[in-house]
C-alpha cells in the first residue's frame, strides 16, 4: 500500500545513489575567492553583451552583463573588485566563451535591488517576471533554461500545476536535500512567487522517498497552503526528469518537441525556487549558489554555498583537496554531469555539484559490439531505442533518426548505464541530434 | 505444314505491330519534359532496365546521376564506357575551374601542441566535438581522430604519425567533403598550384597560443609585414591567406617565427635581369621594394641589397629577360 | 588488333559479366550444379550473344530509337527459340538438365545489356570481339563456379570421380542455398584477388 | 594539483557492473547440466561432440578475427556459446568431423562474415546446424539410443503415430539430439537466466504459448507437442539469441508467436518431423521488418 | 540514331518486320529439328518400356478412354505384360513413372523413372537400381514403407533422408494396380 | 471444397516450398539490385505482382488460344515476350494517367519488370505444367507475392548488414548472396509441406 502512494514513471534505472558523503552537511560558505571568472554565456539563449571593461571596478551583485534579447539572463558580478580582462576561456560546456574575469578587491559588501518585500498576490505576474530576470535566476538543476522565459505563459495556454522538482535523482548529489532540509521555507515562499507569476492554481513539490526527512520538512513548511501538496515519488532514475516527474505526478506525456507548458505545467527546480524569493523578498541577484562537492576522489565532501565564476579548484581546496589520484572531475551529477578538462572552469548558474572520481574508479573505455540485448530500450524512460539510434547516428542516417525521434532524447544516460557492451550510445545520440539539429538550421537559413 | 510458315508470319507480325503501336503511341502521349541532361544521361545507359544498380530502371539511375546521387560508375552493365561518358556529360561545366585541393589549417599534431585531458569515447572528431570535449588545450585545433580518412571518397586523405590529416594532392578532386565534415573548420579548398600554407585556425591571443602550442599563429603579424602582394590578412588574431592573391614566393614562411606557414614551393635564391631586357619598365612598376631601377629602354637592374627575391619581375616580364635560381627548401 | 584483343580482355576480368557487373545470375545460381551444365549453359547464352550481337550492329542504323528495345527483344528471342530447338533436336540430355533456363536467356540482362551499351553503337567486328570476350568471361566464371559446386557436391568433375568413394556428398553444394553461399563466397575471393593483384600493380 | 591528465569521457560516467562476457559466460554455465544430462545418457561421446564443436568454433572465431586484424574475443564467450548451442543440436552418432564443419560454417558464415559479434542476421548454431542438415540429410536423421538406432519421439509420432510417455520426455530418458533430451534440465537453466535477467521471457512465453494452443486446435496432444523435440531448448536457448531476435518488446511477442506458428506447420504438415531450427531461422530473416515496425511510440509522440 | 524517323508508322513497320521474319525463321527451324525432337521422345519412350518390360520384345501404343497403354510383345507375339506412365506430386515437384505390370499375376514387373525433380544425391536416388528392384513382383496393393530389409513383396525399403519421395513414389505406383486391371482384368 | 483447399495448396506452395527467387532461381537480378532498401524493395514486389498476375492471365489466352490452336509453339518466347513487354507498357501508361501517386510508387518500377526473368519463367511454367485457367491466375499471384516476400526480407537484412563491419571485399554483391543463401537454407524448412 505505501507502494501505491509513492508517484512514478515506468522504466528507468537504479544506479547506486551514493549521497550518504554529503547528504548530512551543511551547506556551508566558501572562503572568499581571489578571482574570479563569469561567462556570458550562463543560459540557453542570446549571448550577452558585457557593460564593463577592463580595470572597470564592480562591487557585488553590479550587473556584468545583458541583452536586449528576451530569451537571455543578465548574469551580476559575484564578487567586488577590478575587471582584469573581458576574453575568452574555457567553458564547462566545452569551447571557449567569453567572460568577465575580476581581482578581489575592496568592500564585498553586496549591491541589492530595490525591491519592496512584497507578497506574492501584491504583484502582477509581469512584475515577478521583471524581477526574476533583473536577478538573472535561471534554472538552476543544469539546463541553464531562463526562469522568466518558463514563466512568461504564451497567449492561449494555460497553467494548472506548478511543480517543484526535489526529486534530485542524480546519484551523488546532495544540494537540493539540504536546500529543502535548510531551507524550506525559502523554497515554499518561491513557490507561491512563481504560481502567482504562471497564475497556476496548484502548487506541487515532488521529492524522492529517499528523503524522508526532506519530505518532512517541506511538508511542514507547506501545511499552511491548501494549493501546496507535497508528494512522495519513488527513489528510481530519472525521476527528477521534467517529463518524469511530470508523468509520475500527473500522469501526463509531454507531446515530443514540445514543453511542460503544452500539458499545463511548470518545473522549477528547488534551488531556483529559493532563489525566485531571495530575488523577491530581499532583491538579491543570483550571485551566489549551494552546491555539493562529493566523490570517492575529495577528502571532505560537503555542501557549499559558493560565489558563480568561483573557479573550480578553490571548491576543491575547500573540501580538502583532492582523495588520492583524480581521475574525472565533473560538473554536475555522474549521470549528466559533465566531465572537466581542467580545473579553472568556473562554477556557473547551473553547476548543482562537483564530483570527482579517482583514477582507480575509472574502467578502461572498451565497447564490445552491441548484441541488442535490448536492455537500453527496457531502461529508455522516453521509450526510444537507443541501440537503433545508436548505429543510425554512426551511418548519419538522418531522416530515419527523426523518424526514431533523436530529439526526444533527454541524454538521461539509462541506457549507456545498462549497456553490458559498454556502447557510448548517449553520445552517439548527441551526435545524431547535433547532425538533426545543423540540418534543421541548414534548411531554414536555405528556405 | 505451310500454314504454320503463314500463321506465324501473320500472327507475330500483328503482335509485334500492336506492340509497336502502343509504344509509339505511349512515347507521344505521355511526354513530360525532363531535364535535358537526364534525357542524355539516359541516352548514353544502356536501356536494359536490370535494376543492377540498384534503381528503378535506367530513367531513374539517369536521374539520380545528374542530381548527384550516385557515382557515375554505378551502372554496373555499362562498365567503364558509360562512366566515362556520363562523367563527360556531368563534368563539362566544372572543368573550367582551377584545379583545387584540399588544405589542412593547422600544423599542431601531436607533437606540436599541449595536451590537456585523456579523451574516451567515440574516435571520431564530430563525436567528440558534439559534446565539446578535446584533448589538446587548442580548442581550435586538429582533433585527430581522422574522420575524413573515411569520409574522403576517393581515400586522398590518410592520418600522420603525428596525428594529423595529410591531403595527397594527386587524389584529391576537390569534392569539398572534408570541408563539410571537419567540426573546427580547418579544411579549405586552394588552388592546386598554391604553394604557401598558414597552418594555423587559432583566434586566441598569440600568448594564449605560445603557451599551447609550438606551431600555432601567435600573431605577431611578421608575415603580413613581408608579403610583397598584401596577400594575408591578420582576422582576430590570426594571420589569414588570401590564395587569390599569393604569388608563391615563400617569403612569408621564412618570416614566421613560429614556423606555422608551411611552403612547398621552390625558393629563389639568385635572380637578375639579363640582356633580352627591353627596358619596357614593368617589373620596377611592379617590385615590391623598388629593387629594381633603370630607364626605360635600355637594360634594368636589381639592387641586391633591397631585393627580397619574391619572383614578381619574373612573372612580370613580357620577354622572359629575368633569370632566377631555385632550390629546394 | 591490340584494340580487339583489349575488347576481348575486358570481358575476361575487368567487366566480367557474372562477379563485376553482376548481372545474368539466374542461370549461373540454376544451372551450375555440373560442370557439363555449366559448361553448356555458357556455350548456349554466348551463342545467343554473339549472333544477335552481330545482327545488331548490322541492322542498327535502321532501327528508330523508340522501339530499339523491343526489337532486340525480338532478335534475341528469336536465337534463344533457335537454340533451344537446336539443342533439343542434337543435345537432348543438356536440354533436359537446362530446361526452362535457356528460355530465360532472352530475360538476361547480359544479352540486351551488351546490345544496347555494345553492339548498337560499335562496328560489327568490334562487336564480335566484345561479345566474345564476354562469353568467355560469363562461361568461366560459370565453369568455375560448378566445378566447385559438383566437386563437393558429387565428389566428381564432369562426371568423372575425383574424390573417390570414401567421399560423402555434401548435398548442399547442389542446392539452392549452396549456389547462393558459394557464389558469394567466390565472388567474395575474387574481388580479394583483384585487389590484391590491383594494388601489386598500382 | 594534477599529475596526470583528467579523463574527460561523454555522460553518464557510471556504469552498471555486467558485460557481454558475463552474460555469455552465465549462458554457458546454464548450459551445463543440459550437457552433463547428455553425457550420462549418450555416453562419452556427446562429450567429444561438445569439445569438437567448442574447439572448432573458437578456432574458427580465432582465425577470422586474427585475419582482419581485429582484437581476438574469444574471451568474450560468444563463440563458446555457439559451439555448446550447436553441439546440443547434434544426434550423438553424429560422425565429429560432420560437426567440425558445421563449427565452421556457423561461426564462418553464419557470424563473421556479417562482421563478427552483434551483426549476425541469423543465430550462427542454427546455421551450421541447418548447413549440415541439407549437406548430410542422411547422418544427421541417424538417431541411436543405447548403441542401438532408435527413432526420437516425434519421428515415432510422425511415423507410427507413437506418443512417448510424458514422464520420459520430462526427464529426458529418451533419444534424440544431445540437448533434447531432459524437458527439466532445460528449464533449470532457464530459471538461472531469467533469474539473472539475461533471459527474455517474451519469446519463449509467445512461442510455447503458440505451440501449445495450435496444437490443441488442430486435435493434436498439446503436452507432446511441447515436451518432446527442442521445442523447449530452441524457445529458450535459440529463440532469445539476443543478436538475431527483435529488440522492441511488441517485437519479441511478434518473433515468438510467428516461430510458434511455424513449428507447429513444419511439424503437422511439413516434411521434416521437427520444425524448431527452422521455425528460428525463418523468424532470423524477419526481425529487420519487426523492428521496424515495431518501434515503441516514444513517450510524448502522437500516433 | 535519334534523329531518325520516329513516326509512329515507322515504329511499326521495323518491329513487324523484326517479328515476322523471326517467326519465320522459326517456322523453319521448327521444321528443320521437330522430327528429331519427336525422335528422341520416342526412343526414350521405348528405352522407358523395354525397362520395365524385360521381356518385351516390341510395344504396341494402346489408347483405352483416353489413356495410353504400352503392350508389350515378345519375340513369338505373346503378350508379356502392359506398361504405363503416371505422375504425381514428388517432394520438390512432379514424378513421371513408368510402370510396367503383369496383368495377369496382378504385379508390378519393374518401374523407371521418366521425369522428376528431387534432390540429388537425396531423393534422386529412387532412380537408382537398387530402389526400383522394390517394385519387382510387388503385388497391386496398397504398398508399404518400412526401414529395414523388405521381408514381403508389398514392402518398400525407404532410402535413408528421403523419406518424402519413396513416400511420393510409393503412392504413384500403389494406383497403377486399379488403372491396369479397369481395363485387362486379369487372374480371378 | 477439394478444389478450394487444392488452390490454396498451390498458392502456399507458390509463395513459401516453390519460392520463385529462393528455391526457382527467378528473378535474381531485381532481387540482389532493388533490395538495398525495404520501402523500393516493397514497390518493386508489388508492381512486379501486379505484372505477374496480368501476365498469367494474357499469356494463358495467347497459349491456348492462338499457339495451341494453331500449332505454334515454337513462338511461344516471343509471344510471350511482346505480350510482357506491351503488358508493361500499358501498364505503365495506364498508371501514369490515372494516377500519379501510384505512378511514384509503383510506376518506376515497371521499366525493370520486362527483363525480370521471374516474369517470363513464370509465364513459361504455366504451360509446362498444364495449370488451368484460375490455377494459372493463382500461380501468378502467388509468384508474385513470393517474389515481393524474398526481395523485402533481404532488403530488411541488408539494411541491417549495412550497421555491421563487413569484411571489405564481401560488401556488396557477396554478402547479399551469402544473405540469400542462407534464407534459402531457412526456406528449405517449408519442403515437403507441398506432399500433405
Amino acid at each position: 500500500m505505501i507502494l501505491l502512494s509513492v508517484a512514478t514513471f515506468k522504466k528507468g534505472v537504479h544506479p547506486p545513489y551514493n549521497k550518504q558523503y554529503s547528504s548530512n552537511k551543511e551547506i556551508q560558505q566558501i572562503p572568499q575567492p581571489d578571482e574570479i571568472i563569469i561567462p556570458l554565456q550562463q543560459h540557453i539563449g542570446a549571448s550577452l553583451e558585457p557593460v564593463v571593461k577592463r580595470k572597470d571596478q564592480v562591487r557585488r551583485g553590479q550587473l556584468l552583463a545583458d541583452s536586449d534579447s528576451f530569451v537571455a539572463a543578465p548574469v551580476h558580478a559575484s564578487l567586488a573588485g577590478e575587471v582584469t580582462a573581458v576574453e575568452k576561456v574555457p567553458s564547462p560546456q566545452g569551447g571557449r566563451v567569453l567572460a568577465v574575469k575580476i581581482k578581489a578587491g575592496g568592500d564585498q559588501q553586496e549591491e541589492l535591488a530595490e525591491v519592496p518585500g512584497k507578497e506574492p498576490e501584491e504583484l502582477s505576474p509581469e512584475e515577478i517576471r521583471q524581477a526574476v530576470r533583473q536577478a538573472g535566476i535561471t534554472g538552476m538543476g543544469g539546463a541553464m533554461f531562463p526562469t522568466h522565459v518558463k514563466l512568461a505563459v504564451p497567449e492561449g495556454k494555460s497553467i494548472d500545476h506548478l511543480i517543484i522538482n526535489g526529486a534530485e535523482c542524480e546519484p551523488y548529489l546532495t544540494v537540493d536535500h539540504r536546500i529543502m532540509l535548510e531551507r524550506g521555507e525559502q523554497v515554499v515562499d518561491g513557490l507561491l512567487y512563481l504560481m502567482r507569476a504562471t497564475e497556476a492554481e496548484q502548487g506541487l513539490i515532488g521529492i524522492e522517498d529517499n528523503k524522508p526527512d526532506a519530505l518532512k520538512a517541506l511538508k511542514s513548511a507547506a501545511a499552511e497552503f491548501d494549493n501546496i501538496e507535497v508528494r512522495a515519488t519513488e527513489t528510481k532514475y530519472p525521476q527528477g526528469g521534467e517529463k518524469m516527474l511530470i508523468k509520475a505526478l500527473l500522469d501526463r506525456d509531454v507531446p515530443v518537441g514540445g514543453l511542460p507548458l503544452d500539458v499545463g505545467v511548470v518545473v522549477n527546480n528547488v534551488a531556483t525556487a529559493a532563489a525566485v524569493s531571495a530575488s523577491l523578498r530581499e532583491g538579491r541577484p543570483l550571485i551566489d549558489r549551494p552546491l555539493t562537492i562529493t566523490g570517492e576522489g575529495i577528502n571532505n565532501p560537503g555542501n557549499f554555498e559558493v560565489p558563480l565564476g568561483t573557479p573550480i579548484a578553490e571548491v576543491i581546496k575547500a573540501a580538502g583537496g583532492f582523495a588520492g589520484e583524480p581521475g574525472k572531475v565533473i560538473l554536475g551529477g555522474p549521470m549528466m554531469g559533465q566531465a572537466q578538462t581542467s580545473l579553472d572552469v568556473p562554477v556557473v548558474k547551473g553547476t548543482s555539484g562537483i564530483l570527482v572520481l579517482t583514477r582507480n574508479q575509472l574502467e578502461e573505455y572498451s565497447p564490445a559490439p552491441c548484441i541488442n540485448c535490448a536492455r537500453c530500450v527496457d531502461a529508455c524512460p522516453m521509450y526510444l531505442v537507443p541501440a537503433r539510434l545508436e548505429k543510425l547516428a554512426q551511418q548519419e542516417e538522418l531522416d530515419k533518426l527523426e523518424e526514431y525521434q533523436v530529439m526526444n532524447c533527454i541524454e538521461c544516460g539509462s541506457c549507456s548505464y545498462v549497456c553490458p557492451a559498454q556502447r557510448p550510445l548517449v553520445h552517439y545520440i548527441r551526435v545524431g541530434k547535433a547532425a538533426v539539429t545543423a540540418r534543421k538550421k541548414s534548411e531554414q537559413g536555405g528556405s | 505444314m505451310d500454314s504454320i510458315f503463314l500463321y506465324a508470319f501473320l500472327s507475330m507480325g500483328v503482335l509485334a505491330a500492336f506492340l509497336a503501336a502502343g509504344l509509339g503511341f505511349a512515347s507521344r502521349t505521355f511526354y513530360v519534359e525532363k531535364d535535358p541532361r537526364v534525357e542524355e544521361a539516359n541516352e548514353i545507359l544502356p536501356g536494359a532496365n536490370c535494376g543492377a544498380c540498384g534503381y528503378a530502371g535506367c530513367e531513374n539511375f539517369a536521374e539520380a546521376v545528374v542530381r548527384g546521387e550516385t557515382p557515375v560508375t554505378s551502372c554496373p552493365v555499362g562498365g567503364d564506357e558509360v562512366a566515362e561518358k556520363l562523367a563527360e556529360l556531368l563534368g563539362a561545366e566544372a572543368e573550367t575551374a582551377e584545379k583545387e585541393i584540399a588544405r589542412l589549417l593547422c600544423k599542431g599534431g601531436r607533437q606540436e601542441t599541449a595536451k590537456n585531458a585523456s579523451y574516451q569515447g567515440i574516435e571520431s572528431c564530430v563525436a567528440a566535438s558534439a559534446i565539446g570535449l578535446a584533448e589538446k588545450k587548442c580548442s581550435y585545433s586538429c582533433l585527430g581522430f581522422g574522420d575524413y580518412e573515411e569520409v574522403c571518397p576517393f581515400d586522398a586523405i590518410t592520418m600522420n604519425d603525428n596525428g594529423l590529416p595529410v591531403v595527397h594532392d594527386d587524389k584529391c578532386t576537390a569534392c569539398n567533403k572534408c570541408v563539410e565534415k571537419c567540426p573546427h573548420d580547418l579544411f579549405v579548398l586552394g588552388p592546386a598550384s598554391g604553394q604557401n600554407h598558414i597552418r594555423c585556425s587559432s583566434h586566441d591571443p598569440g600568448k594564449v597560443v605560445r603557451k599551447i602550442c609550438e606551431v600555432g599563429c601567435i600573431a605577431c603579424t611578421q608575415c603580413v609585414r613581408v608579403c610583397p602582394v598584401d596577400a594575408i590578412e591578420m582576422q582576430d588574431n590570426l594571420a589569414v591567406l588570401d590564395y587569390d592573391k599569393c604569388i608563391n614566393c615563400g617569403l612569408c614562411a621564412e618570416k614566421c617565427p613560429v614556423n606555422t606557414i608551411d611552403f612547398y614551393g621552390e625558393k629563389i635564391t639568385e635572380i637578375e635581369i639579363t640582356e633580352d631586357c627591353i627596358g619596357c619598365t614593368k617589373c620596377a612598376q611592379e617590385c615590391p621594394v623598388d629593387a629594381i631601377t633603370g630607364e626605360a629602354k635600355e637594360r634594368h637592374e636589381i639592387d641586391r641589397e633591397k631585393c627580397i627575391k619574391c619572383g614578381i619581375c619574373y612573372n612580370v616580364c613580357p620577354v622572359d629577360a629575368v633569370d632566377k635560381d631555385t632550390s629546394r627548401d | 588488333m591490340a584494340e580487339y584483343f583489349a575488347i576481348f580482355k575486358n570481358g575476361l576480368w575487368n567487366e566480367n559479366p557474372i562477379f563485376k557487373l553482376i548481372i545474368g545470375l539466374c542461370p549461373t545460381l540454376a544451372v551450375t550444379n555440373t560442370v557439363v551444365n555449366g559448361f553448356a549453359m555458357g556455350l548456349a547464352t554466348g551463342f545467343v550473344l554473339i549472333s544477335s550481337e552481330i545482327v545488331i550492329s548490322l541492322i542498327k542504323k535502321f532501327i528508330p530509337n523508340d522501339v530499339r528495345i523491343p526489337s532486340f527483344i525480338l532478335i534475341i528471342v528469336t536465337f534463344v527459340t533457335f537454340t533451344d530447338y537446336f539443342l533439343g533436336a542434337f543435345f537432348p540430355d543438356i536440354a533436359d538438365a537446362l530446361a526452362l533456363f535457356i528460355p530465360l536467356i532472352v530475360v538476361n540482362c547480359l544479352i540486351l545489356g551488351r546490345q544496347e551499351a555494345f553492339a548498337s553503337r560499335n562496328s560489327t567486328r568490334r562487336a564480335i570481339f566484345d561479345a566474345v570476350g564476354m562469353t568467355v568471361g560469363f562461361t568461366w566464371v560459370l565453369v568455375l563456379l560448378s566445378a566447385i559446386r559438383e566437386l563437393f557436391g558429387f565428389g566428381t568433375l564432369a562426371g568423372i570421380d575425383i574424390l573417390g568413394a570414401g567421399y560423402t556428398d555434401m548435398i548442399i553444394m547442389i542446392l539452392p542455398g549452396g549456389a547462393f553461399l558459394t557464389l558469394g563466397v567466390l565472388v567474395g575471393v575474387l574481388n580479394l584477388l583483384d585487389r590484391k593483384v590491383g594494388s601489386d600493380n598500382g | 594539483m594534477q599529475s596526470q591528465e583528467l579523463v574527460v569521457t561523454s555522460s553518464p560516467h557510471l556504469r552498471e557492473e555486467t558485460s557481454v562476457a558475463e552474460i555469455m559466460w552465465t549462458v554457458n554455465i546454464s548450459l551445463v547440466p543440459v550437457m552433463l544430462a547428455a553425457s550420462y545418457v549418450f555416453g562419452l561421446r556427446a562429450l567429444a561432440i561438445i569439445a569438437v564443436s567448442i574447439i572448432s568454433c573458437s578456432l574458427t572465431e580465432y582465425i577470422f578475427l586474427r585475419a582482419r586484424n581485429k582484437e581476438v574475443t574469444l574471451t568474450d564467450g560468444s563463440a563458446v556459446v555457439t559451439g555448446i548451442l550447436l553441439a546440443l543440436t547434434m544426434p550423438p552418432a553424429i560422425p565429429l568431423w560432420v560437426v567440425a564443419i558445421a563449427a565452421v560454417v556457423a561461426i564462418a558464415l553464419g557470424k563473421q562474415v556479417f562482421g563478427g559479434l552483434g551483426n549476425n542476421p541469423f543465430n550462427p548454431a542454427l546455421i551450421g546446424r541447418a548447413f549440415v542438415t541439407a549437406a548430410y540429410p542422411v547422418l544427421i536423421t541417424t538417431w541411436t539410443f543405447d548403441g542401438q538406432t532408435a527413432a526420437t519421439p516425434l519421428n515415432l509420432k510422425m511415423m507410427e503415430g507413437e506418443i512417448t510417455p510424458y514422464w520420459d520426455l520430462f526427464i529426458g530418458n529418451i533419444p534424440g539430439s544431445l540437448g533434447e533430451t531432459s524437458a527439466f534440465l532445460i528449464l533449470l537453466g532457464a530459471a538461472l537466466l531469467i533469474y539473472k535477467g539475461y533471459l527474455n521471457w517474451r519469446i519463449p512465453a509467445g512461442m510455447l504459448t503458440t505451440v501449445f494452443l495450435l496444437t490443441w486446435l488442430m486435435g493434436h496432444d498439446p503436452v507432446f507437442h511441447l515436451l518432446a523435440g527442442s521445442l523447449l531448448l530452441g524457445a529458450f536457448y535459440y529463440a532469445t539469441d539476443m543478436v538475431t531476435t527483435p529488440i522492441t518488446p511488441r517485437g519479441r511477442w511478434l518473433f515468438g508467436v510467428g516461430a510458434g506458428v511455424f513449428v507447429v506447420i513444419i511439424r503437422l504438415w511439413g516434411g521434416y518431423p521437427e520444425g524448431v531450427m527452422y521455425s528460428i531461422l525463418l523468424m532470423n530473416m524477419t526481425v529487420p521488418i519487426i523492428n521496424r515496425f515495431t518501434r515503441p511510440r516514444s513517450l510524448g509522440e502522437v500516433n | 540514331m535519334a534523329e531518325k524517323n520516329n513516326s509512329i508508322g515507322r515504329l511499326i513497320i521495323t518491329l513487324t518486320v523484326i517479328g515476322a521474319l523471326g517467326a519465320l525463321f522459326l517456322a523453319g527451324v521448327y521444321e528443320w529439328t521437330i522430327p528429331h525432337i519427336l525422335e528422341h521422345e520416342a526412343r526414350a519412350r521405348e528405352r522407358a518400356i523395354m525397362e520395365v518390360l524385360p521381356e518385351a520384345d516390341y510395344y504396341e501404343e494402346v489408347t483405352h478412354n483416353d489413356k495410353i497403354f504400352y503392350e508389350g510383345y515378345d519375340e513369338n507375339d505373346n503378350f508379356v505384360g502392359v506398361a504405363v506412365s503416371l505422375r504425381g506430386g514428388g517432394y520438390a515437384g512432379e514424378i513421371e513413372i513408368m510402370i510396367g505390370t503383369d496383368p495377369e499375376a496382378r504385379e508390378i514387373i519393374n518401374i523407371f523413372i521418366l521425369n522428376h525433380q528431387e534432390t540429388p544425391g537425396l531423393g534422386a536416388r529412387i532412380t537408382e537400381e537398387q530402389f526400383r528392384e522394390n517394385f519387382e513382383n510387388a503385388p497391386f496393393s496398397e504398398l508399404e514403407i518400412v526401414r529395414r530389409t523388405p521381408e514381403e513383396p508389398q514392402e518398400i525399403e525407404a532410402i535413408a533422408g528421403a523419406t518424402m519421395s519413396v513416400e511420393a513414389v510409393k503412392n504413384i505406383v500403389s494406383r497403377v494396380g486399379d488403372i491396369v486391371s479397369e481395363y485387362y482384368g486379369g487372374g480371378s | 471444397m477439394d478444389s478450394l483447399q487444392y488452390l490454396l495448396l498451390l498458392f502456399i506452395s507458390t509463395v513459401l516450398i516453390n519460392n520463385f527467387v529462393l528455391i526457382q532461381f527467378l528473378g535474381i537480378c531485381p532481387f540482389l539490385g532493388v533490395s538495398r532498401y525495404v520501402e523500393t524493395a516493397f514497390s518493386m514486389g508489388l508492381a512486379a505482382t501486379f505484372v505477374m498476375t496480368m501476365t498469367a492471365f494474357a499469356t494463358y489466352f495467347i497459349n491456348t488460344f492462338i499457339l495451341e490452336a494453331l500449332n505454334l509453339e515454337f513462338l511461344r518466347y516471343m509471344s510471350f515476350i511482346i505480350v510482357i513487354a506491351s503488358l508493361v507498357q500499358f501498364v505503365e501508361m495506364f498508371i501514369k494517367k490515372v494516377s500519379p501517386v501510384l505512378y511514384k510508387a509503383l510506376g518506376i518500377y515497371l521499366p525493370l519488370i520486362t527483363t525480370n526473368c521471374a516474369i517470363m519463367g513464370m509465364a513459361l511454367l504455366i504451360p509446362m505444367n498444364d495449370y488451368n485457367f484460375i490455377e494459372s491466375i493463382i500461380f501468378g499471384f502467388g509468384a508474385g507475392v513470393g517474389f515481393t516476400l524474398a526481395i523485402v526480407l533481404i532488403a530488411g537484412l541488408r539494411e541491417e548488414a549495412q550497421y555491421g563491419d563487413v569484411p571489405r571485399d564481401l560488401k556488396g554483391m557477396p554478402i547479399t548472396l551469402i544473405l540469400a543463401g542462407l534464407m534459402a537454407l531457412a526456406f528449405m524448412g517449408f519442403a515437403g509441406l507441398a506432399v500433405v
